[in-house]
């Protein structure tokens, strides 16, 4: 029998790492973070930064384009120079990185965070308290996201930090099917005999649910949760192609392929560096994410149902 | 030449040496049993009989010769000719065991197709034709019906006619009654012999339960470990075990007709703790509404052991829950000590059915153990650790368990493991709901006798929960037959045992399958008696 | 057929509840959503007179329960409504009529529905095609070579964006190549063929964005299909590894196939605004973008019942459908 | 096997299309200044001419529009009294009859204007357009129901501040008055000598009063134009139009009308149009955009092609896009604070963001750099190309900012490369050399519109823009700087504040002039008094470039527009 837990991360370890792509993938998610964290440490040594507009550095009568070869690469200029501005690529690529991957990152903890309680609370509440929280899931879930993103989006004012309002509106629309999965896990959980058994104990209900449900909780969250982050990363760049994303000077990757779209011709490499970007980090977080799950055996849970000997349905 | 011819059979995964060096034959028509405790290797010879190991990685030696095919050398169409063609092979689990998905006719018509190139309608017919044969009744009209829509008996049979459907020589049943109540299993051994005797084919049995295979098959064979502990006709074996193995086995099997040993009738009776009256337990609601439990009263006392039996569906366990307060009956109250009561009380604890899912996984089992401690406000972290490492020892566990994890533990262990922390609770009444039926036998006999102990130990009631009646007898003082939500029959459980008023109990206890194969046959002639009653 | 009419009419209480609070909901957000809408209509050089005026007409001076009450009385028995010229009638359900066209929300979403549900239908079929099929050959062929192509396509497509996508296939089907014209909505009443040609790259878009998880999903149900006993009854029985996996374990991954499907389905119907902002197919979803731009609350209100109408609808397919699937599910 | 056959035809069609295109080459419009339409080959009738829009037209009631000139498609349909000359380049910003005889015959004051309608003028359904459908479609426009239009109307008329339109005040306006058929007199509150140009627009359209279905009109307004609506799908989405028989070249000087038919097509994405006009294929290469400039992106592609090149048609608008100060916020009430932002702007970096020298043309004046504004070319406070950082720090020292100031810069985020992001970075990164941290406030579009017209709400410090009604000083300039049209409970486009008295005068003294060319001079030497107070920093005016299809001809761009003109083009 295996479970995760205090003794399953070990197990988890061990199956995590006989995923070869699972592994290589959690390098370059590694990586992904590390070049996030170190911007400025990598922008210093290239010596740019990524708000410095270099007018000279491009072709002002031919609406912009960089002046050079591969988009005006250089030894000062790593990947070249955006257009129109002549700002440094390299510097708002590895700038990027912080606030698409911050932002999806938060909102996938804002989601976690939200879709736990209610989908717990809905299973463990009475019938009314179900039928309301459930009933509010579903219009959660039938709100169309992008509509009501822009409308919140236009709702605080602007001097709220942007990104993190980012960060905090997907997560807030965006955390109906978490809720539901963690409410039918949560009901599953509810009917095996160790809770019964705690709840024999004498325990209250929400030490009930901190302690024996929560744990069990961890295996089907993490793993939805690692398949979150790159959506919520595709998010952030669909926001920022609406215009309502994070703002100008900061860089995000989304914001960069929306400016880019349309140099798709003149200037490809400004397009292409934020789309292999964003293809590289969302296809190492999903593959990384299948890992996880694999490693965690979403199974496992229910297979801990399955008796060895005689099966009998609790009605219970 | 032998229908089956086995010799010196070695099945390995990886490490594992799940068989070793098993050699055996079956000649045509003849019935052999494979008996032995969970991880004794059977199933695993079941299934290298038809070549369903390739291809998994597991690893076969020694040679293997069904229906005179070598199963180790034959190409893939061979071996698939055999499968189904030449040997069929009856699972344990017949709901999962079916597609879901499709009506059962087409399903057995499917696997004829695939040995026949009948036509469809051939196949449909000849569905329809097997089905009739085990015994379904109106075959042509369920023969559309999915797996959902049957009864476990009926599956198992339909699963039956699967087998049946190409005619084969050899039928495999790999514990085929053992997710069935005693009635139903009674009815499909009793099939399986009636089938036997027409086709004259032959039958490997593979089961852990004794009495399944003394009715059933002419010579058993004992496994251990993947070895073959003892081997012979099965009046020898079952009537005269050389091997200490057979000896212990048979020693441990509850014997539905041996009263309770040490049986002492307490000159007054003792008084009760625990009382339910009129209890109602529904679900559901509108037109799906079922009632579970139908206005049974019990009276539970100080230091007895209540017996509760009854099959599947008969409310037996919705009874255990609601005597605990885990659920609220519709109607009715459970008293206390005099008092009524509402939701859990530490006095009242529970022993669970399934030591697998009755454990978090995620918490030591020391933890565990101390909820009730902790719950009660105990907050002296030693003094904890010193009470549950005490309970440990007392269930026959070690004091350093205290930090293992429930997956480090065998099944017989970690039921010791819940009956200490329903201890920990200082409970005057335990509820053992199913408390051995996951078990082997002869964990089985250890963790009743801990039970028994206990009770006397610590002047405990105890009620007792099971399908199983042989169990039942051997624990309880007396027994409450259930059956569709509502109590049959209840009395001293020698009387009810010995005389039983109720129809009902007659049939159950005749259900019951003998360790004598001569009186097995009396047993059978005598349930197709009370059949035509 | 009782049972099933209970399940109708909770279901259909349900999806009311549903609508009735996404409308509340959204009325509130856009209600406190900057920009002075009698402004935006009226023009930006109206005098603060005309503006009032037109916030007259518009009905903006009333308290937000007021408007929110008209709304519901509208969708119950119609409203009135002046043209200036004569006084017309917006039968029930009437959704209202737009701050910025004047135009019956009603009429303009029975004019942009057909587009996005050509969009989705069409793109469903691709999408099931696609993932269905690619996750059916990656559960046959796991473990080898084409299953990590496969695999490694279907999660390209999920890793870029329906714009960089959409417009690269624009661009190099239509402009480099020329193999297709530049997709202009043309209705399928009008011209079959036309319809099919010109939508042709804008459902591939949208259903190499989602194929990657039908793919994912079939290959998964498969593979747990295959661990089941059933299988190994098949196997048992000398049943082919093609109809094994062809028919059984295909099987089995249906009902999730159909659940997620219905609800992508239901949720595509507003949310392929990019698809449809990038190839400027007049859809719900372009419109709604617009209409949110210009605070245009009606045809906001309007168009997200719709879509949540869909999305509520989808679900109740799904239940359906995975009951039909799956027939020891019951309906409740 | 229905695919290969189609694309075989696509393959097919474009080939074709490519001939035609090396035949264009050869001696298609080369020259894409002022006078691009050659006489290369002389335009024909027939045809179709496809539009390809990114908006549709939405608003199509003649009361509803507030395009400069009456626009492009709605010209087609509606004839005005006066109209645009259409003409290339300076020429086009002339105003010429239409309906009227004359472009209207002033009283001493010009507070009284008088128009004379050409005889035989018909709709489309062959009935008379007289002097009252004049007057209705003008009061119609009053009415709330179908607001949008420009407000000079209803500031000039008298009487008319309250008026509610002829829905709920049957009396009428009584400043217009129709004597017959033919005439019709305006009466003005005070002098206003460009009433010609007010003339040009929509409201001035004739409505057949029983035509009139209030909302609904927009469905299918009745034309007195070259073509008619025959069909209008999804709110103006598609529109077709087609010949309007009962109309007459003879009384109409300036359309051409050679096409047969105009189909136009909107709700498409920007760079679908252009890559559209670039392949030109189909029924693309009769195709031209009313709406849709050649983004700097794209530029850079068609720069480098000269097929292309020859196939962008460029032109001035007056327009202006620049900083606007509010003098009543700290520490911009400081003059000096004012010009040392002047000085320290770099027009290099701004003009790169706004797409390129091709694109932008640096502004030192608020008035648009066209002789019809009074352009007088002044840099008050020159920042050469790159800005003078210098010059800044010693004004800001002087002010009293030794060591820097913080300032906040609002702006939109709408993604227009007017007032939009990029902008306003390029500033915050030239200010940075000065010594001044800009602080960006990007704020959605209508909640933008809203905090700057506001006095309440307007921010100290942020991008605006400013577009001619008419290729005029005045509606450039009044709006902005006359202290009399300061707004405290709406919409206020004095974003200055700006009440001076003796340019309120002078605003009014040029108004009284009915010689324009004597006007526009004044309005010039306005523009450099106010330009003193620095009250905005002007940063550059926009030139626009649109691509067209290979088969168009004879176009035609004027400095009243700015982009080709529909009603002279021929596919034929």
């Amino acid at each position: 029998m295996s479970a995760p837990g205090a003794s399953g991360a070990r197990q988890f370890w061990r199956r995590l790492r006989t995923q070869r792509a699972a592994l290589v993938a959690a390098v370059v998610v590694a990586l992904l973070v590390l070049v996030a964290l170190a911007a400025p440490l990598l922008t210093a040594i290239e010596g740019q930064d990524p708000t410095t507009y270099h007018p000279s550095l491009v072709d002002s009568a031919r609406g912009g384009v960089p002046i050079g070869s591969f988009g005006g690469v250089s030894a000062d200029h790593w990947l070249g120079v955006e257009p129109q501005t002549g700002r440094d690529l390299f510097a708002r690529l590895v700038y990027g990185a912080r606030v698409s991957l911050g932002v999806a990152l938060a909102a996938t903890v804002v989601q976690v965070a939200i879709g736990v309680v209610v989908g717990v609370a809905a299973a463990l509440g009475s019938r009314w308290v179900d039928q309301l929280l459930s009933r509010f899931t579903d219009v959660i879930v039938a709100m169309p996201l992008m509509i009501m993103a822009l409308a919140l989006l236009a709702i605080v004012p602007s001097s709220f930090p942007r990104p993190v309002l980012v960060a905090l509106v997907i997560g807030l629309i965006a955390w109906g099917s978490i809720a539901k999965i963690v409410r039918a896990q949560t009901l599953t959980l509810k009917g095996l005999d160790y809770v019964a058994a705690a709840r024999l104990s004498g325990w209250r209900t929400w030490r009930i649910a901190v302690r024996e449900l929560l744990p069990g909780l961890a295996a089907p969250v993490i793993t939805y949760a690692a398949l979150l982050i790159p959506q919520n990363i595709t998010v952030e760049a669909a926001l920022s192609f609406l215009g309502v994303g994070v703002k100008p000077p900061t860089p995000s990757w989304g914001q960069m392929l929306t400016a880019a779209d349309v140099w798709y011709q003149a200037a490809p490499q400004y397009l292409l560096l934020p789309a292999g970007a964003l293809f590289v980090t969302v296809l190492a977080l999903t593959v990384l994410g299948d890992g996880v799950r694999t490693a965690l055996d979403p199974r496992a849970a229910s297979r801990l149902r399955v008796g060895t000997g005689r099966k009998r349905e609790a009605k219970a | 030449m032998s229908l089956v011819n086995v010799t010196d059979l070695t099945v390995e995964f990886g490490s594992l040496h799940a068989v070793d060096g098993l050699t055996f034959r079956l000649e045509q028509g003849a019935a052999l049993a494979l008996v032995g405790e969970s991880g004794s290797g059977k199933s695993t010879v079941a299934s290298a009989l038809l070549g369903l190991h390739r291809g998994t990685g597991a690893r076969v030696g020694g040679s293997i010769e069904v229906a005179g095919v070598d199963v180790q050398a034959a190409s893939d169409d061979e071996l698939r000719r055999l499968r189904g063609g030449k040997a069929a092979m009856v699972f344990q689990d017949p709901l999962s065991s079916l597609d879901p998905y499709y009506a059962i006719g087409d399903q057995i018509a499917e696997v004829y197709r695939v040995h026949t190139r009948a036509s469809r309608r051939a196949a449909r017919a000849r569905a329809v034709e097997v089905l009739d044969r085990v015994g379904i009744p109106d075959a042509v009209r369920r023969s559309r019906s999915r797996p959902h829509e049957f009864s476990g008996g009926m599956r198992q049979r339909a699963l039956i006619a699967m087998a049946l459907a190409c005619a084969p020589g050899l039928l495999i049943a790999d514990e085929p009654t053992t997710a069935l109540d005693v009635t139903v299993q009674a009815q499909i051994l009793d099939l399986l012999h009636t089938l036997r005797e027409e086709t004259g084919m032959g039958l490997l049995l593979v089961t852990h339960d004794v009495g399944v295979a003394a009715e059933s098959v002419d010579e058993v064979l004992v496994m251990r470990h993947g070895r073959a502990v003892e081997h012979g006709p099965v009046s020898a074996v079952l009537g005269s075990p050389a091997q200490p193995y057979t000896r212990e086995l048979l020693g441990a099997v509850p014997r539905v007709d041996a009263p309770r040993g040490h049986a002492e009738v307490p000159e007054k009776p003792a008084e009760a703790v625990l009382e339910a009256t009129g209890l109602r337990r529904e679900f559901g609601r509108g037109k799906r509404a079922f009632t579970a439990v139908d206005d049974v009263s019990l009276t539970i006392r100080r230091g007895e052991t209540l017996g509760i039996v009854g099959e599947s569906g008969s409310g037996k366990t919705t009874l255990g829950r609601m005597l605990v307060g885990l659920l609220e009956p519709t109607a009715g109250e459970v008293r206390y000590d005099g008092h009524a009561r509402v939701g859990v009380n530490p006095a009242v604890q529970m022993v669970f059915q399934d030591p697998v899912s009755s454990l978090n996984p995620r918490r030591s089992v020391g933890e565990s153990i101390a909820d009730p401690l902790r719950a009660r406000g105990e907050a002296d972290e030693g003094r904890i650790r010193g009470r549950v490492r005490e309970l440990l020892e007392r269930v026959g566990l070690e004091a350093a368990h205290y930090d293992r994890y429930p997956h480090e533990f065998s099944g017989g262990q970690r039921q010791r493991v819940g009956i200490a922390r329903a201890l920990a609770a200082d409970p005057r009444v335990i509820v053992c709901d199913e408390p051995v039926s996951a078990l082997d036998v002869t964990t089985q006999a250890q963790v009743v006798a801990l039970l028994g102990e206990l009770q006397r130990e610590l002047g405990l009631a105890l009620v007792f929960v099971a399908h199983d009646l042989a169990v039942v007898r051997q624990v309880s003082d007396r027994v409450a037959v259930m059956r569709r939500g509502r109590i049959v029959e209840e009395g001293p459980a020698d009387e009810v045992y010995d005389n039983p008023q109720n129809p009902y109990t007659k049939q159950l206890l005749a259900a019951v399958p003998a360790l004598d194969p001569r009186i097995a046959a009396q047993r059978r002639a005598a349930r197709r008696e009370l059949a035509v009653v | 057929m009782s049972g099933f009419g209970g399940f109708a009419l909770r279901r259909t209480v349900g999806a009311v509840v549903t609508l009735f609070a996404i409308s509340v909901i959204v009325y509130v957000v856009f209600y406190v959503t900057p920009g002075n809408v009698a402004q935006i209509t009226c023009g930006p050089r109206c005098s603060p007179a005309q503006v009032q005026q037109v916030a007259e007409q518009l009905h903006l001076n009333d308290p937000l329960y007021t408007q929110y009450w008209h709304f519901l009385q509208g969708l119950v028995v119609g409203q009135d409504y002046s043209t200036g010229t004569s006084v017309e009638h917006c039968s029930a359900p009437c959704l209202g009529l737009s701050y910025q066209s004047d135009q019956q929300v009603t009429a303009l979403i029975l004019a942009k529905l057909p587009v996005s549900l050509s969009l989705v239908f069409g793109a469903m079929v691709l999408w099931l095609i696609l993932g269905v099929g690619t996750g059916v050959l990656s559960a046959w062929r796991r473990g080898r070579l084409t299953e990590r192509l496969l695999t490694g396509v279907t999660l390209a497509g999920v890793a870029t964006p329906v714009f960089v996508i959409g417009l690269v296939l624009m661009i190099v089907v239509c402009g480099q190549f020329q193999l297709l014209p530049f997709p202009q909505y043309v209705a399928f009443t009008d011209d079959p063929e036309q319809w099919a040609w010109n939508l042709l790259l804008p459902w591939l878009s949208l259903a190499l964005i989602e194929a990657a998880a039908f793919a994912r999903l079939t290959r998964a149900a498969m593979l747990e299909t295959l661990a089941e006993d059933h299988i190994r009854t098949f196997r048992a029985y000398g049943v082919g590894e093609r109809s094994v996996i062809g028919r059984h374990a295909l099987r089995g991954a249906l009902a999730p196939v159909i659940a997620l499907n219905a609800n992508n389905f239901g949720s595509a119907v507003g949310g392929a605004v990019l698809t449809e902002t990038l190839f400027g197919l007049p859809g719900i979803g372009q419109e709604l973008v617009h209409a949110v731009n210009v605070v245009d609350l009606p045809v906001v209100v309007g168009m997200v019942l719709v879509i949540g109408f869909f999305v509520v609808v989808a679900n109740v397919v799904a239940d359906v459908l995975y009951a039909v699937a799956d027939r020891r599910v019951v309906l409740a | 096997m229905r695919q290969p056959s189609v694309i075989a035809r696509r393959v097919a069609a474009a080939s074709v299309s490519l001939v035609v295109a090396a035949g264009a080459a050869a001696c298609g419009p080369e020259d894409n200044d002022a006078k691009a339409a050659g006489g290369d080959s002389t335009p024909h009738k027939g045809g179709t001419l496809t539009v390809l829009n990114s908006n549709p037209q939405e608003d199509f009631d003649p009361a509803r529009l507030y395009t400069s000139g009456g626009g492009n498609v709605p010209s087609l349909v509606f004839r005005t009294l006066t109209t645009r000359n259409r003409e290339n380049g300076e020429a086009g910003a002339e105003v010429v009859p239409d309906l009227a005889t004359d472009t209207g015959r002033p009283n001493k004051d010009a507070t009284v204007w008088t128009y004379t309608l050409k005889e035989g003028l018909k709709y489309e359904d062959g009935t008379k357009i007289t002097s009252a459908d004049i007057k209705y479609g003008i009061e119609r426009s009053f009415a709330p129901e179908l607001s949008g239009g420009a407000p000079y109307l209803r500031d000039w008329l008298v009487g008319a501040a309250d008026y509610q339109g002829p829905y709920k005040d049957k009396k009428g306006l009584s400043a217009i008055e129709t004597p017959d058929e033919r005439t019709i007199v305006f009466h003005l509150n005070k002098p206003e000598g460009e009433f010609p140009y007010l003339a040009t627009q929509t409201q001035f359209t004739p409505v057949p009063k029983s035509k009139d279905t209030g909302t609904k009109y927009e469905e299918h307004p009745v034309s007195s134009g070259p073509y008619k609506v025959v069909s209008n799908e999804n709110d103006g989405e598609r529109l077709v139009l087609e010949r309007n028989t009962y109309w007459s070249a003879s009384t109409d000087a300036e359309r051409k009308a050679y096409p047969d038919k105009v189909d136009v097509r909107s709700g498409l994405d920007s760079s679908v149009i252009n890559q559209r006009l670039s392949s030109s294929q189909g029924a693309d290469a009769a195709a031209v955009t009313t709406d849709t400039n050649l983004g700097p992106a794209e530029l850079a592609k068609v720069t480098g092609d000269k097929d292309l090149a020859a196939r962008v048609g460029t032109g001035h608008f007056g327009y202006t896009n620049y900083i606007a100060f509010n003098p009543t916020i700290k520490p911009f009430d400081n003059a000096k604070v004012r010009q040392a932002i002047s000085y320290a702007i770099d027009r290099s970096s701004v003009i790169n963001a706004a797409g390129g020298s091709a694109l932008a043309e640096p502004a030192t004046t608020f008035l648009p750099n066209q002789k019809s504004f009074g352009y007088e070319p002044y840099d008050l406070f020159p920042a050469g190309k790159a800005g003078n950082a210098a010059k800044a720090k010693e004004l800001l020292a002087q002010a009293g900012y030794k060591n820097g100031l913080t300032v906040t810069l609002t702006h939109s985020n709408a993604k227009d490369f007017e007032t939009s992001p990029e902008i306003a970075t390029a500033i915050q990164d030239a200010l940075k050399k000065a010594g001044i941290t800009v602080k960006l406030q990007g704020l959605e579009e209508n909640d933008y519109s809203d905090k700057i017209h506001n006095v309440k709400t307007e921010p100290g410090f942020f991008l605006a823009h400013w577009g001619a009604d008419w290729p005029s000083g005045g509606p450039f300039l009044a709006p902005i700087f006359d202290g009399r049209q300061i707004v405290k409970d709406g919409a206020n486009f004095n974003t200055g504040l700006l009440d001076d008295k003796s340019v309120n005068a002078e605003i009014d003294a040029i108004n009284k002039l009915t010689d324009l060319d004597a006007a526009a001079e004044r309005w010039g030497a306005l523009d450099k008094k106010i330009g003193e107070q620095a009250l905005t920093v002007p940063l550059f005016h926009p030139v626009y470039k649109r691509l067209y299809g290979k088969d168009i001809k004879n176009v035609v761009i004027s400095d009243w527009t700015g982009v080709l003109d529909i009603s002279q083009v021929a596919v034929k």
